[in-house]
């Protein structure tokens, strides 16, 4: 059984220069309350882990904009002009990773997996530096898992075991951070008693989340 | 007929019915409005969904269901959520029939340079690896010339998308389709003729035979 | 949208000396009026990929004491001494897989990933002939890859898309080898027109699946 | 009370308030009836559930729901299925904080084998290498000694199951728990004298200061 924190209480477990997973693809599934209140917070340093950085004003964004961010580990960035700015200006600097890779490192750090062979990347710029091992005869890059300080959920529905369920394209990095992230934080369109989301539909086990925030007033 | 919609009419007859199409963001995105209902095909979108519906009416809009460029979509009956990992699974995994993705050049080898500009453009690889590499049939759709320059080179000057020579090339002005001996020259668009297409590419291409008028839907 | 076959049809496909994944684990979860249907047709020298053989009668158990299995991939066999004896006799050969490894060589055959890399085994005989990785400082076994010509899926509900979904313990190696099959054939428990499978509760997206059985009469 | 009973309600008394337990087939699933409600603790079967609860009523089984052992079980409020992929993550990943499992031998490394006997017995190894290398915590629940011969050894004879130092052994003898400096006797069992231990087994062990008997549950 969980109990829930108020967005300030879960923003203030978070240190300068920590690491973060967020889940969400151009916020959608972005855990907006909790950014507010980093933002809000004013914590600096931060290492994030994400698909992408939205937008100015969403989602992860607001981190950016908010000039918090010191380096982002990301597929795309090229949709928030700030994030290019502050990358060129060298205020970020960035680590650009194929996105099937991206969510395989992080799934690899969750699943203490020592990593994945991927042929995505092999004869691109993605390849250097990197192990290179052949299995069957053909060439696979080595990508190494990625694990976090904290993972931080957008989720649709949660109980206060801590079980998540997702919606449609909202569902994205959010599972599979939620298993990567030493400590796990959600926040969840709802909270519902425990035994109301069917265990089917459970898509994030209760034990892998720490806190839920409480609901929005 | 403006250019873009020509290249969507035309790549919207090399989707096959029943199959799992994914689209880019721009100019790809436009393909699904031409593909007739009733062919029974898929559209998927990276960030997790298949069966991508159109855009929903004004006040229906959810934002937990989104194409991956962020705007609203619908599911169409039969649709399923999924999260990254499986999103890009179905894609690396060959599962994917066909992708079709804007590019900034292609070259004699088919290879498919459109994810970066150094010094200009960095907005980072987002599924463009993964979908090159692993799609069962890549299709690049785009201008032929972007400010009076070929995007068809005889050798790429931009960083490589992926090591897999990509299947179709449809452009305002011609289809090409790379093959082992070099880009041979399929279609010409309408009212275009081969001295204007040789003209404007760069690249060497192969003409055997009578070289048709595109076909449209 | 996809018709159904009846098992004596669907078993008509599999060819003598066939590698066939089957879901279940004990049996539960397993395709069994598919497996009485391979059982009837009669066909041999079968690879079969899965977590156990179950026991005697039940699930692949019942393909074992026809005889029709040649060679094995498994994690555990214990419980069926009809594979114990035939093992021992030489009359099926086995290869034994610690079970987090099998599934995660299943996903990486049908995620497209070349491998993956597992503390799991090391130093022990588990190791034997494997490549070893270093990564970070730690070794990691490679894990190889595992597709096979068909999997044969046990489901709970299925629509004529292909979409699936299962129930409590009965998902086990289901969703997994789903990905993983050349020809992938599905049992359900129910079969429900399209749009009655919420897209959030769809785990095996319809486009793995080639072919449902059709309702138990 | 017999010997298996006793090693039962000792290894209930590890058992934390709140934490994931997965309990091996056989005398570990006995753990289960010792540990009280209201513990908050969930229990993880391995082949897809977690919050795994007592046997249901005689006619209200479900072929959906069963242990790893495939005997009929409930879901307790909160449960959540998942499939293998997932169930293995959570082990190999560290997210399980305790399995209890049998075994054949254990040596003064604190070294576990419990999958093989070579010539006699080869069940596979099953979820024990991934159990034995990712959980949080490993207890082995077994006999001290089997057809007179002691089970606690110097150095394995039996393959070993993972490179892991196993946390504690408990047997119907003794409580041991194995240290860099070697196996250190914790407790003793009812009516049990240290000299009958010390006769009782074929390894060294570490006697500091008063060993107290064990507490049951």
């Amino acid at each position: 059984m969980k109990g829930a924190l108020k967005p300030a209480a879960a923003a203030e477990m978070i240190p300068e220069g920590a690491s973060l997973m967020i889940g969400g693809f151009m916020a959608v599934g972005s855990p907006e309350r909790m950014i507010d209140a980093i933002v809000a917070r004013g914590v600096g340093g931060l290492t994030i882990i994400a698909n992408d950085t939205a937008m100015p004003g969403k989602g992860i964004g607001k981190l950016v904009s908010a000039g918090l961010v010191r380096h982002i580990i990301a597929s795309h960035i090229g949709l928030n002009p700030e994030t290019q700015a502050k990358m060129i200006s060298g205020e970020i600097t960035c680590e650009l990773v194929p996105q099937g890779t991206l969510i395989e490192r992080i799934r690899a750090g969750g699943m203490g997996l020592g990593g994945v062979l991927t042929p995505t990347g092999l004869g691109t710029e993605v390849e250097d530096g990197k192990q290179v091992v052949t299995v069957e005869g053909k060439r696979f890059l080595v990508e190494t898992p990625l694990k976090a300080d904290f993972a931080l959920i957008g989720a649709w529905q949660a109980d206060y075991v801590g079980n998540l369920s997702y919606m449609l394209t909202a569902h994205n990095f959010n599972p599979i951070i939620a298993l990567a992230g030493r400590t796990v934080i959600a926040e969840a369109d709802s909270i519902v008693p425990v035994g109301v989301i069917p265990p089917d539909a459970v898509k994030t086990p209760g034990v892998l989340v720490d806190h839920l925030l409480i609901r929005a007033s | 007929m403006d250019a873009k919609e020509l290249i969507a009419r035309r790549v919207a007859r090399e989707v096959r019915p029943g199959s799992l199409v994914n689209l880019g963001i721009g100019l790809p995105s436009m393909v699904a409005n031409f593909v007739p209902a009733g062919l029974g095909v898929f559209f998927q979108a990276e960030n997790g969904v298949i069966g991508l519906g159109a855009r929903p009416p004004e006040g229906m809009e959810d934002r937990h269901l989104t194409d991956a460029g962020g705007g609203f979509v619908t599911a169409v009956p039969g649709a399923a959520s999924i999260d990254s990992a499986m999103s890009f699974g179905l894609i690396r995994g060959g599962h994917l029939d066909m992708t079709v993705l804007g590019g900034l050049q292609v070259d004699e080898a088919g290879h498919l340079a459109n994810w970066k500009v150094p010094g200009k453009m960095v907005p980072g690889m987002g599924g463009a690896m993964d979908l090159v590499t692993g799609a069962a049939r890549v299709i690049v759709a785009m201008q032929h010339a972007a400010k009076g320059q070929s995007k068809i080179v005889p050798k790429l000057t931009l960083p490589l998308t992926a090591l897999r020579r990509v299947d179709l090339i449809v452009t305002d002005l011609a289809v090409i389709e790379p093959t082992d001996a070099g880009l041979v020259l399929r279609e010409h668009a309408p009212g275009v003729t081969l001295d204007e297409i040789i003209a404007a590419t760069e690249a060497t291409l192969i003409i055997q035979g009578d070289v048709p008028e595109m076909m449209l839907i």
